[in-house]
């Protein structure tokens, strides 16, 4: 029987329960055990977290990792024991480790695309995600890619930009109240890097009796709920049970003695910082009131659940 | 002493010890309503120990008390107020953040109808009673951490004696008091005794002990050397008892 | 001898003495009014707009109204790490009930969601602070390690709770309590103004009646008058600036489709007091109260001075330390009311670093980690004074990490100024 | 009267009093104990494993060390938040030092690159903590808000320096310090472990001496043998432990094909005592001589136990304020050394949470936060408790968030034991 | 007394507020080399706090200090010490978590030749002068905390007397003692006044100050009401000057 050990950057957001609920399934059905542990944001206990994985005799790792390099020495440890190693949603700095993932940058393009389509000319919000995730300057980076035209030609102009501590909703809709406050709200659009922080800028935005176009990511329910509403524009859906499921069997793949560059969709990738890696992406789909559809199909969420008082809203809620 | 009738207090074969070391060993001594036994004994002979069970303060190791005849559990200074027992601590006790009417109410606030503590009447009470301990003490509003040592003192004293105590125990009262404020405590102790109340106290200087005392209990190492009647004896003969733990012939 | 002391030399601190303002925290009123002042420098004027003081009294509420418990916690030379667990469970307990349980049994939106859902928060805060204080006080364990332990569980019983997912949007009335979605309009909050000027007028007539009547100096009648006015003119101007705030257009305008009506043509609004910031000034008076004028609060006093004399005075301490503890619980809860209608969900990660904001507004506000000293008003200013430099930061613009180092140096200059002055009017040592 | 005390009953506590052992963290250990056997039996027998108690006392390090020196800042009365936030500013100074300035000096794996970088984060830690030093002891602003401010500044000020780039890879000298990297292989490890015996048993024996030439009771000889005994097998066992220890076989081929060789039929090697391990024994030594045998030791102690008594004895309290948060600072850099080391680069998010982490090994090893009362091996002992709680939950594969209920749990029963089992062997309070 | 050359401490024109209240409200009294000079007066006359200014502990708002002729600048404990001045505070000041030698050596540590802190030798002095002021006590490894209040009274007064101070101030040394403590120290201070200190007491007990001292200062609320030499007065003339704050014809 083979044993995969997950290290958690921080499972207090919400959407790694959807996560290991994939990994889970997809390991129980493969007869092989899960166990895990939470580093709860700290790049230090993360690698103790997985020398104890290790010392516990796991066969493969899959690492949300808090850092991307100063996950290194686990990585380097994992290796000396002949382990392989997932980097599970974000980067790792260490080729050899498989890197699975949506494309962060691509998410970033698509809430920019739908928010530009909403909004194609006017003052702009970019409310960014943990100054410490290297996931929130991909997706900047692929926001900024979409908005450099625009703004470029003078449509659209940045009026306030804020990291989002911790990624934590309090924060964001502080930071929003503040910049509304300092421009008179005259603000047009709002890039919001993920549904956490889209949730608290809807909430001062709100306040000032104001809808805009707002972005998010990760198809948390209660943003696909405002999608319905129509507070929120778009939610970048990485259907997680996707990766999740990925993980495991990739994981037990490696595990099994497959080769890294033999797996089912591997390709070579250069990180920005020029390591070469094998990675995986998955492609990200953007739910927008047009396709709300999608997301009850696939059985993420409940018709009752989404629609929860909305009326006379988009498909699926009229 | 039988023929004076039951004990208000009899502290019956009390030891403690702390960490192993019997700090009371095997001490029994009583008290009448209306008499004042003073309790002698050098530096660390266990005196504050032994009135600590009393009080409550501590929880005694063996040894039973009796209140008025009967059997009494003390586990807590709240059970020592309720036989009306009250007690002047060598350390004090007080609150060094509250002022001298706080310490003085203190577990026993005077409230207005509406329930709520009345401070202005408290310390209306409080220079009442100040007055008659100490005539120079003027520093009600401050907290009695910025009081001199005898003015501590006295309002640990009013503490103890406000309330109508049936017991009252005080453990070397007048150590910081000055030579007037000393003679107010004894007035006030002669007249407590006549009241009915029963005194137990703690006290080195001997001239005071002959003056206020019926009788002497005197300790030492933690055991009792032996009680007697203070007009029966003489300083030295106490003197004796305290120093070298010999009693008189003359005693009890 | 018994002259009276020679009159105080005249000058500045002769009027401190004879207004007998509790000098303590005119030092923090001082540094909180210098941020103020230039923030609003930089900002061109913005940060003192009644706008952005509305925001900022909202966004204060959460903290402050967890801060005044946490003196009574301090004052006794306890610690409570887990306030912000203890908020996160709260939260999701309501988030629960109003989301899922309750609209199952009544429908979604019946009246009976909001007070039944407030009274499970209250009961779940009420209970773990019990079960807080009865570990500190009976079993002895130090609050710091009950509450670390605590600081790791609550948050993630929370987590089991709600299966881990944020929760929304909660019931409509319940999101009355967070702030902007309930204010009191400006009418009511004049009546709620005066009313509140009325009874401290009282309150100081009161106190010097009972002087009076107990024959004590009191001060000459100018004083309290003047007293009374600032009292007054301070609680009014505060409902002025808040009634000044006008209701956004865009806003009104929904107001108006959801009843199916246009706007009317001229139509202004007014914000007005919002419905947080009265329960924090309902609490803050409330816990004054507690504090100044009844048993308990004498009895914290007492054990945060000296815990022995407490206990020898017959007072008992371990009770006092459960009730200590439940009530810090019960504030946990009320915080965790308004943060989670203020979000307008309840997230799991709600409440996240609370501890900290909390214990440090308490102790900018004078609240003496060693015990027996603290204020309420004084942590609800300590709040205040965070939050303002906080949300200014944010307001500036500045970089997430340049505004920590801004927010971390003004924090100690902001008590040094205090102590510097306290010690220039105070007494020795 | 002057008989001696009667002999103690005899039993459990009398064998306990003989040996003249401090009983105040027997039920500590007993606990810690008592956790491994029971998460050794949970895991089949992996807790307990060499491996895994070479793990384990490579994880804890870095927030004993700065244990150590946490015990003098709270024994006198004072508290430090700031301990994580100034390890992190000294990993990036030293970061930037050995990652960008001295390499371009230098080149890159320059002996000098070591020591250079070490002495920059020194002198870094000391600054800092000689700063907050001053503003506490001289300035008078309560610790709290100090290193509250510092919470704030210290990490943000790193990330300025590092561009908030995670900076690696470090110097390979360097990377000796931080634990898999740097041990000592089996021999060297068995020379130490006998050394450290040898010490060990000089000083019992020298303290025996002293007391017999004041003519002072001592215990039966019996009983000194006994304790050398133990202290002996506790250390040779430890070593042992750690000598048992393979390198893993991955680890041994790279090792060789970097010096361009192949393994050698049938080789092994063993890991024996970490670099890092050594230094926390050492630092654990120091301290404690400091606290208990230098005037600095005892003054704090006296400082700690009545701060106006140790000024009225004529110790400069405000100085040695200054120099206890001195040492805090170095230890805070020390420990950032063996900390990025370990994590072979210097990250932002380096220390974060360890102000929680260190206070609480601290409180739970016995230091009262009201200030007099702490030992230096009880805050190590607190150190490991909490880590082995923490990696132990790790291979336990409960759910994460339970694992963390888990731990809050466990931390205050083990408190729980300890005080139950000094109330029942010890004092009357 | 210029007879008697330069006084070894004079105090001159001390004053000092507490929030406004004068403390001590510019009194001047001086000490000789081998006297005893007695400070007495009602509780908080302001002895304590006089006496403080010399230790280092206050710093006086107004006034000068004058030790053999020459002013001294006594800013805190530490410039105290320079003059060879100690003090047995009436609070004690005890490190209440060390054990007695620890609290005896307190700031003044022996130490061994590398350095480290001599227990062991420390321990050794202390039961040597213990055994002069205390004979029961025995307590040298507990925290002070676990002492009898006199027993940590004696470590108090036995701290002030070990070290060759030239000038002692005694604040009610003897407050908590036992009679036969009580009477050491009193042979003690004959001793010290041979051997040439001076002395500055503060008691209350008029018989002491009668026994022991050679000229004694009286306060009241603060202000000096008049320094008269012992063999010149009666007690009952210094009653009078306590309570009543009367100088009897007779003193100087
Ligand atoms: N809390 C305590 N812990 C340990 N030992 C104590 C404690 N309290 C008192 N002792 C010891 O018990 C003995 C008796 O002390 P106690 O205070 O009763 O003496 P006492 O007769 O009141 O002396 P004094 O006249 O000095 O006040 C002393 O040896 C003292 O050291
Ligand atoms: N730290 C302080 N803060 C405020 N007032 C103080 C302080 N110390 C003393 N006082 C006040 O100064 C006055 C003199 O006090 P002091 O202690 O000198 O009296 P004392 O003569 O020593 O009295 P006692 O005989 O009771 O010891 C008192 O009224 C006291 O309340
Ligand atoms: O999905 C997001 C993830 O990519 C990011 O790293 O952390 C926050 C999440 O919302
Ligand atoms: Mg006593
Ligand atoms: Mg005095």
């Amino acid at each position: 029987e083979m044993t995969v050990g997950v290290s958690w950057s921080n499972f207090q957001e919400e959407r790694w329960k959807t996560d290991e609920a994939a990994i889970k399934g997809a390991l129980e059905a493969a007869g092989a055990k899960y166990v895990s542990a939470d580093a709860q944001s700290s790049s230090a206990k993360q690698l103790s977290d997985i020398e104890s994985l290790m010392a516990q005799g796991v066969d493969a790792l899959i690492v949300l990792a808090q850092d991307t390099a100063a996950i290194g020495p686990a990585v380097q440890a994992a290796a000396d024991e002949g382990i392989p190693v997932i980097a599970y949603d974000r980067l790792i700095e260490d080729p050899r480790a498989f890197y699975l993932t949506f494309d962060n940058v691509e998410v970033g393009r698509m809430q920019a695309r739908a928010v530009l389509a909403a909004a194609p000319k006017g003052n702009y919000v970019m409310i960014k995600g943990s100054p410490t995730d290297p996931n929130a300057d991909f997706l900047r980076g692929g926001q900024q890619e979409v908005l450099q035209p625009a703004i470029d030609a003078g449509d659209i102009t940045i009026v306030g930009e804020a990291y989002t501590d911790s990624w934590l909703p309090a924060n964001a809709q502080r930071n929003m109240e503040q910049i509304l406050t300092a421009n008179d709200n005259k603000v047009d659009a709002v890039v919001a890097s993920n549904d956490g922080t889209a949730g608290g800028a809807v909430a001062a935005l709100a306040a000032q009796g104001m809808v805009v176009p707002v972005s998010g990511q990760d198809a948390d329910f209660a943003a696909l709920n405002r999608v319905a509403k129509g507070t929120q524009t778009v939610s970048v859906w990485k259907d997680s049970r996707d990766l999740g499921k990925n993980a495991a069997e990739i994981a037990l793949a490696l595990a099994g003695g497959t080769a890294m560059n033999a797996v089912e969709g591997a390709t070579e990738w250069t990180s920005p910082a020029g390591t070469k890696m094998t990675a995986k992406f998955l492609a990200p789909v953007p739910i927008t009131k047009d396709n709300l559809a999608v997301v009850v199909d696939a059985g993420w969420i409940s018709q009752a659940e989404l629609c929860q008082g909305v009326s006379g809203g988009p498909a699926p809620c009229n | 002493m039988s023929e004076r009738g039951t004990p208000l207090v009899e502290l019956r074969d009390i030891s403690i010890a702390f960490g192993g070391i019997k700090a009371v060993d095997h001490v029994t001594v009583d008290l009448y309503p209306g008499e004042v036994v003073g309790l002698l004994g050098h530096n660390g002979a266990g005196k504050s120990t032994l009135i600590k069970c009393l009080s409550g303060a501590y929880q005694m190791d063996a040894g039973e008390i009796f209140i008025n005849g009967e059997k009494a559990e003390i586990r807590n200074p709240r059970d020592a107020r309720k036989y009306n027992i009250e007690t002047i601590y060598q350390t004090l006790a007080l609150a060094d953040n509250l002022d001298a009417a706080s310490n003085l109410f203190l577990g026993r606030e005077l409230v207005t109808p509406m329930g709520f503590v009345d401070d202005a009447q408290m310390e209306a009470e409080t220079r009442k009673i100040m007055g008659r301990l100490n005539p120079n003490f003027r520093k009600f509003k401050e907290p009695v951490k910025a009081l001199s040592g005898g003015q501590r003192q006295s309002v640990a004293i009013a503490r103890a004696v406000y309330f109508n105590a049936r017991i009252l125990i005080m453990d070397e009262p007048t150590a910081a008091l000055g030579p007037h404020e000393t003679q107010m405590v004894a007035e006030l102790i002669e007249e407590l005794k006549a009241q009915g109340l029963g005194i137990f106290l703690i006290e080195h200087d001997i001239h005071n002990v002959m003056k206020l005392c019926d009788r002497a209990s005197v300790m030492k190492n933690g055991q009792l050397v032996g009680t007697v009647n203070v007009d029966e004896v003489t300083d030295e003969d106490i003197l004796g008892m305290i120093i070298l733990g010999k009693k008189p012939d003359g005693g009890r | 001898m018994n002259t009276p002391a020679p009159p105080p030399a005249p000058g500045k601190r002769s009027l401190l003495k004879t207004l007998e303002i509790d000098t303590r925290l005119l030092g923090m009123i001082g540094a909180f009014v210098a941020i103020c002042l230039v923030f609003d420098l930089i900002t061109d004027g913005r940060f003192l707009t009644p706008r952005n003081i509305f925001n900022l009294s909202i966004q204060t509420v959460s903290v402050a109204i967890m801060a005044t418990g946490m003196v009574f916690v301090i004052v006794t030379r306890h610690i409570d790490l887990s306030v912000g667990a203890v908020l996160a469970l709260c939260s999701s307990v309501m988030g629960v009930m109003q989301v899922q349980l309750l609209p199952q049994l009544f429908g979604l939106g019946h009246p009976l969601i909001m007070p039944l859902t407030i009274v499970a928060g209250l009961l779940t805060g009420a209970a773990i602070g019990a079960l807080n204080g009865f570990l500190v006080g009976y079993q002895r364990i130090p609050a710091f390690i009950v509450t670390l332990g605590g600081l790791l569980i609550w948050r993630n019983v929370g987590w089991y709770l709600t299966d881990g997912q944020t929760l929304g949007p909660l019931d409509h009335n319940f999101m009355l309590l967070g702030g902007v979605e309930g204010t009191l309009g400006d009418l009511l909050s004049w009546a709620i103004g005066v009313v509140l000027s009325g009874a401290a007028v009282l309150a100081i007539w009161r106190a010097r009646a009972a002087k009076i009547a107990h024959e004590f100096p009191v001060k000459p009648l100018w004083a309290e008058g003047a007293l009374m006015a600032t009292a007054v003119a301070a609680i009014l101007g505060f409902i002025a600036v808040l009634n000044s705030y006008e209701v956004p257009i865009g806003r009104v305008k929904r107001m108006f489709e959801a009843r199916g009506e246009a706007v009317p043509e001229g139509f202004v609004a007014y914000y007005g007091l919002p419905i947080s910031v009265l329960i924090l000034i309902a609490i803050a008076v409330v816990m004054t109260l507690v504090a100044r004028r009844t048993r308990f609060g004498r009895y914290i006093f007492a054990a945060g001075g000296n815990p022995d004399a407490a206990e020898l005075s017959g007072i008992n301490t371990r009770m006092l330390t459960v009730k200590i503890f439940t009530l810090m619980g019960v504030l946990c809860a009320l915080s965790a009311m308004v943060a989670q209608a203020r979000l307008a969900n309840h997230a799991n990660d709600i409440g996240t670093l609370d501890e900290l904001r909390v214990i440090a507004a308490a102790v900018i506000g004078g609240t003496a980690l060693a015990g027996g000293v603290g204020t309420i008003y004084g942590a609800v200013l300590g709040a205040i004074i965070m939050q303002s430099l906080q949300s200014g930061m944010a307001m500036v613009g500045v970089d997430a990490p340049f505004q920590n180092i801004i927010v971390g140096g003004v924090l100690v200059l902001a008590v040094w100024i205090d102590i510097q002055y306290r010690k220039r009017t105070g007494a020795k040592e």
